[in-house]
């Protein structure tokens, strides 16, 4: 494992965790490498979340499992982290947060730390986070100009006297991190790279962007809402109309049909809202019509566990629908892929006219990482659609992708069909024109595989073990690799579905280990389907939190050759 | 060829005597003496006997889902606001599978026509009730006859605010034509359910029978009178028909979104900067 | 320990100051008055804070889908019409997800209580906009502000032909307790639609805004009287409070379905006969 | 190919070509083996629709492509079947019915048949029927006296004049056809047995009732409204609450509802009424609330052809739902699995708490064959739920399946929950019992297989070449069998999933062919993931028909070892 600190900051719903965590990675990501992510229950204020904040002396993409600071933000935010800690942890909190019971179950001691007379001492108990954010800043000793610059930009709006209070808040705390002793001290990076923080969601919001996106319909549903929130909020300025749909159904239809009338829309759901959107995939399939649908998984089934984390809605995208139709899957695993990902999937919907999803989970949306800013190709942009001439039709066979006009542009009618139709669009049973229809249609699966987006390899290309991840298991197993010293290579799948037939190479002879946030092995599965391989482990995780990176570790040692 | 029609005979899938027949009729002449051009309209429609129309004019169409296709319409005239868009298909279509998004699209005044074959039953799949058949209908699933109070499309547009209603019999090609036109024209969200015989499925409600339980409203009615609209809406004993209420100036879908707020310019037809995007990533 | 509340603490997942808090007082007060045993007392709910309380309240429930409760409500019912059976969740989930469910079942009249936490907005979900949202509401999707005409449930309810229909509000929870008990007791489909501030997400609709904008109907009010209700739901200038309308008499949906013409025994106490069935087979 | 006939009604919708199919399948399979199907258009009248009877010395199971004998109905009712005729077909029509292009084409001629003036002599043109069943009748000797009886007991409720109107125009055509001379005469059954005329349809109808439905909530569609017509028209007598739902959505939840309250219900539906479900199906899924559901195929994507026949929705319906979740899916091929896997499939739901699937196709359910009539059982009537007592845990882990209470019935409170729970039913966010609760439900995977409904073999057990088919390709697989000669087994799949590994026997060392009526051959890929089966050779078949008895000897021969 890599020289980094994991500190936890635990506290309920309603105490402003996010804010400080977004201070803080983005205050350390000056002058550390750093990875944070969160996990927050299904309610709005009360229970029990935490955020992990990762600083290293080189990158880091995941998860500890175990805590060197813990911040206690209240007398009930220890017990779901017992099992974190370790006589190593130091555990930081008021009079009373960590009862006696837990110090001698857990072997850990309390800290003192008086945050809210610290706070009290900057005028109010409302600039705890800020005090916080000061004494992490001073423990490891980040710039406090730029601590102070953070804050004034933050409360710009808020007025003087916020600022100045907040500033206050902040050195408070500073002052009293300085003298903190970090046990295993951590060196500042010594790169000058500018780094971007970008979570997941972001990353998809400026890809869908850079992907032309104009047009999002969509229900609440956690954690697919960000995604419309963030597009709602770039509407005005980019030109790109948010409409929030009454249900799932609508959703779909409605962005199926911006798309007809020559939109570039995308709708984001989870699983369940997905699964209302499964007869409107299979309309999109026979209309030939394209689509781009963002799955944000969390575990199932139905409700499950709405704010957590699992990749077990892979099968459902792969075979959503009825009857039969090609589709496209693309899982981002980081925030690059987010963007460029997001960014192909509507130059892959408009050029195959197929529906084209983007699988992404909670644990990846949420998470926040550096990111190296690169510059956007304007490639997908390309639009694939044609001004229609008399006797236009739009099913055309002569060639597997019939070029797709749009109503009112040109002399021809688009007529779009969700029954088997003509080459017209016109509705037909008959049955040597259904069987054309529907070739032309499945013909599309070979040809769409000419732009398949091919996965990355880390690690030894010599190895016997070969690693196997798709979407938000690559953060973790990408460090496990790199620090982890073991002889393995790792196969990184961006475009899970469909797989085309020269990817057997990767695994030919190998000890193919498959590393899923599921409880079945979804993927493993459709590599046995599409390309005959024979997966030899399967090391899986479903109780609703992503991998830890010691985790996998001890799981892939387990299973090495 | 005539605008609106085809070039070729047609083998149309209604059934002899259907009032399918004489709705198509009046729509494609209203759709002719609005002038309108036939690449600038777009019919969205479902599934049904109804939802088959658009097959039978000659104009752009998306014949999607069942239930679907008020959510297709909506979508389309959202993101190109210059198409004239008609959302089409039958009482089971759009007041039974698609019931939710009638409630919503009628929230958010869409400017289209919304034009419902009401035949007070399902026809393409042979005969079950519809949200509007009548009670004691026997049919093969309502073996003892339909014992839920049927729905009351007119009361429900009004109760939501619908700022264009009304009702047409296909009896009278002429007034349904006329209303047609008028739900094209309107500003807004405009329900136009019209009332027609299906011969072969349902033995109650024929043309006589809507002859006989109508009567047109005539020039006395004042449609913005909304209280008087939905006394109308909700007696039952006769069925009003014509343009039973009609608000103008409420603004539309398009209009009240903020994406148009400053530009007026069809979001399908601006252009996306690559520039102002990589500005994101800082 | 009491009828229907637990003998152990609870852990209530909603926000202190919540307006569910005292719904939930004077929900279990109605069920105890009413002196039901909670052992014949069926919760079906969908998904969000108002769905969720079933979870606090010590009786049978099933725990379902967004938008579905009514559906399982109903069908419990249906099959077991012994049972007292509550339907509850939030605006988003019974009047968005779920609005065909709620414009069929009205249709269907099945006796059973009706109970919406309306708040005017998503709250599980952090924020959005519900239909009963009102215009000009800021939130992270409608960055803007609401630009959709809010649903009238009370409107809609009375149009699409509810036996009972009632508003309250959280800030008399005497009165909503009262509200509640009758539309538990009505033979019929009872909606109960229930104001209550969301401190957390609604800074519009405050509890001191409810207070402002509503009034109690007294005894002068005929709930009998249909045109009444329909004027006072339809008049938002101040929202009346209360049963503003209820129907008595109306055939339940068990009462009018075939399967319980001749024989009232529940479905589910009825034995099937194979020798009936091998009947069928010649 | 055995000994048959096939005679081939073709009209329009709403000529009535189902009563004549219904009156000749009884008469003939009083005196023949017999087996119809029908092929109809998505319209309500006009159009063309045809009704195939195959009448034949030993019994058969399949359609011809050929058609020996050719009733026209009208003037263009002939062009669609032009494919199927040679010159030894007999087409029988009024002047004009065929015109001299169709017969220079294909070869054939006109034999005149003026039914509507044979039908007028009878007193008026609505008689034709009547007449036409009289002239089949007459034409393969099948006894007068029951063709009377048919038509009194079918017109007993429409009087005296019609009844005897009708035996008239049936003796009318009888008389014309007994001279006429069947050119491959066919010889009568000598067997005794009384069978019984059943359709996939009725067959369900009275498996369902068999096995104790009594609530059925559904939205029409076809195919699959016809379950709910018979099973509505069934209810007062059997106590069955049948209700049309406003949509699918709510079909499926109020099916739910229904079993948790105590009721077996069915939901029956079509592929994209069923894509709606599938949310609901993973709300069974994780409530462990039982659930029977009737997807009857067609073909798709979306609309597709409404009336005609695939199977394309086995991978829906394996992976139907977000989040994983056991399920059984059932496949009837016969009339007698009709009923028996229906009353199985409430047994199953109600033993495992699992949703469970019957799969049919438009084609299965539409055709009648001759069934011989046989004992139900009583077993499927048993049901598994328990009287309450306090204290009740709805998901009491100590056994797999927890003991399902029904609100109501006893001292506790039955509490079911979407979102993840404990033992009591309650919402939780507690990562063990995550994993316990889902691995409990996950385990029942393994468990159902206890009561796998074990695949029919047929054929030849030693040949090296095994026919594999599931659902409606069991007649056609069935008749090749015994009819072609051909060095074959066949093994006929019921339960396509799961599948017990003790199933691989059959494959090993085989020239596996599955046979299905969809374009990927799901099923085949189904034998590859569940039980490593090298599927060799796949024949397949998507325009919307069913194989034909010639098209499958012809197909098969190819690819034999
Ligand atoms: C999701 C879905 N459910 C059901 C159907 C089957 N279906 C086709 S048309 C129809 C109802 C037709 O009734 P209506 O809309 O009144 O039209 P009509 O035929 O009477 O004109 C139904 C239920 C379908 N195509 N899709
Ligand atoms: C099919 C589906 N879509 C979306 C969601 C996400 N979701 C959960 S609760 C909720 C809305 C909650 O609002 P409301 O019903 O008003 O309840 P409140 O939280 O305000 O009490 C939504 C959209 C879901 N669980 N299922
Ligand atoms: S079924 Fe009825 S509505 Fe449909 S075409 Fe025939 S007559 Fe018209
Ligand atoms: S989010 Fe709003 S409605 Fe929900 S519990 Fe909190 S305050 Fe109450
Ligand atoms: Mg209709
Ligand atoms: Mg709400």
């Amino acid at each position: 494992m890599r020289e980094s600190l994991s500190i936890v900051l635990s506290g309920e719903a309603g105490q402003g965790l996010q804010t400080i965590e977004e201070f803080l990675v983005e205050a350390l990501s000056n002058e550390y490498y750093v990875f944070t992510s969160k996990e927050v229950m299904s309610r709005v204020r009360g229970g029990n979340n935490s955020v992990e904040i990762r600083v290293a002396s080189t990158p880091v993409y995941a998860l500890r499992h175990h805590i060197d600071y813990l911040f206690l933000l209240n007398n009930h935010s220890f017990y779901r982290l017992g099992k974190r800690v370790t006589s190593e942890t130091v555990v930081f909190g008021e009079e009373g947060f960590l009862s006696e019971e837990e110090k001698s179950k857990y072997g850990v001691d309390l800290t003192k730390f008086d945050l809210t007379s610290l706070a009290k001492q900057a005028g109010s108990k409302i600039y705890a986070n800020t005090v916080l954010f000061g004494y992490i800043a001073g423990m490891l000793d980040l710039s406090k100009n730029h601590g102070h610059d953070l804050i004034t930009a933050r409360f710009e709006s808020r007025g003087e006297k916020i600022i100045q209070d907040n500033i206050n808040a902040f050195d408070i705390g500073y002052q009293l991190g300085v003298p903190f002793e970090v046990k295993t001290p951590i060196k500042k990076r010594t790169d000058h790279t500018k780094y971007v923080i970008m979570d997941g969601n972001k990353s998809l919001g400026i890809g869908a962007l850079a992907g032309g996106v104009n047009y999002i319909a969509s229900y609440p549903m956690s954690p697919g809402t960000t995604l419309l929130s963030y597009l709602s909020s770039k509407g005005e300025e980019f030109g790109v109309l948010a409409e929030q749909a009454e249900d799932e159904i609508a959703a779909l239809n409605m962005t199926i049909g911006a798309w007809y009338a020559g939109a570039r829309g995308i709708v984001t759901t989870s699983g369940g809202g997905f699964a209302l959107m499964t007869e409107a995939v299979s309309l999109a399939g026979i209309t030939e019509n394209p689509a781009v649908i963002h799955v944000a998984q969390r575990p199932g089934p139905a409700t499950g566990l709405p704010t957590r984390t699992e990749q077990g809605d892979l099968n459902l995208v792969v075979y959503a629908g009825h009857g039969e139709f090609p589709r496209i899957v693309l899982a981002p695993g980081k925030p690059e892929d987010g963007i460029q990902l997001a960014q192909q999937a509507f130059w892959l919907a408009d050029k195959y006219q197929v529906p084209v999803f983007i699988l992404s989970d909670q644990y990846w949306l949420e998470s926040m990482s550096q990111m190296e800013p690169f510059e956007l190709s304007d490639k997908y942009l390309e639009t694939f659609t044609v001004t229609t001439e008399k006797g236009y039709k739009r099913y055309n066979w002569d060639t597997t992708i019939s070029p797709r006009g749009v109503p009112g542009f040109g002399e021809g009618f688009v007529k779009a069909d969700s029954d088997e139709h003509d080459e017209e669009g016109q509705i037909t049973e008959d049955f040597d024109v259904r069987i054309r229809m529907h070739e032309k249609r499945l013909a599309k699966r070979e040809l769409l595989l000419e732009d398949y987006i091919e996965p990355e390899f880390l690690g030894n290309k010599e190895s016997k073990n070969l690693l196997v991840g798709w979407g938000s298991t690559y953060g973790v197993l990408k460090e496990l690799v790199e620090t982890s010293g073991l002889d393995v290579g790792f196969l990184y799948v961006k475009q899970p579905f469909p797989l085309p037939l020269h990817l057997q190479k990767h695994f030919e002879g190998k000890n193919v280990i498959v590393v899923e946030n599921n409880a079945t092995g979804q993927f493993a599965n459709i590599l046995k389907l599409e390309l005959d391989v024979r997966v030899n482990e399967r090391i899986l995780k479903y109780n609703g939190e992503p991998f830890h990176i010691e985790e996998i570790e001890a799981k892939v040692k387990e299973v090495l050759r | 060829m005539s605008k609106f029609e085809f070039d070729r005979e047609l083998d149309i899938a209604w059934c002899p005597g259907c009032g399918n027949f004489p709705l198509r009729n009046g729509l494609i002449k209203a759709l002719k003496e609005l002038d309108l051009d036939p690449t600038q309209v777009v019919f969205s429609s479902g599934i049904g006997q109804a939802a088959k129309m658009p097959q039978y004019i000659d104009a752009n169409y998306f014949n999607g889902l069942h239930g679907r296709g008020l959510s297709v319409a909506q979508a389309v005239q959202s993101v190109n606001p210059k198409l004239t868009v008609i959302a089409e298909g039958g009482d089971g279509d759009m007041y039974g599978e698609g019931g939710n998004h009638l409630l919503h699209n009628i929230r958010r005044n869409p400017n289209l026509a919304h034009i419902v074959h009401n035949n007070m039953i399902y026809g393409l799949t042979k005969g079950q009730a519809s949200p509007t058949s009548q009670k004691g209908m026997e049919t093969n699933v309502q073996v003892s006859g339909v014992y839920n109070e049927p729905l009351n499309p007119i009361a429900l547009a009004l109760a939501l605010g619908a700022t264009f209603v009304a009702r047409a019999f296909t009896g009278d090609t002429e007034r349904t034509k006329e209303i047609i036109k008028a739900a094209i024209q309107h500003e807004g969200y405009a329900l136009v359910d019209i009332f027609h015989p299906c011969p072969t499925f349902n033995k109650i409600n024929t043309f006589s029978w809507y002859k006989n339980n109508t009567y047109w409203l005539d020039e006395t009615h004042d449609p913005s009178d909304f209280k008087k609209a939905l006394d109308l809406a909700l007696s039952e004993d006769k069925y009003a028909l014509g343009i039973l209420y009609k608000k103008e100036g409420q603004p539309t879908f398009d209009q009240a979104h903020p994406v148009y707020k400053e530009d007026k310019t069809p979001i399908i037809l601006r252009k996306r900067d690559i520039k102002q995007v990589q500005k994101l990533i800082r």
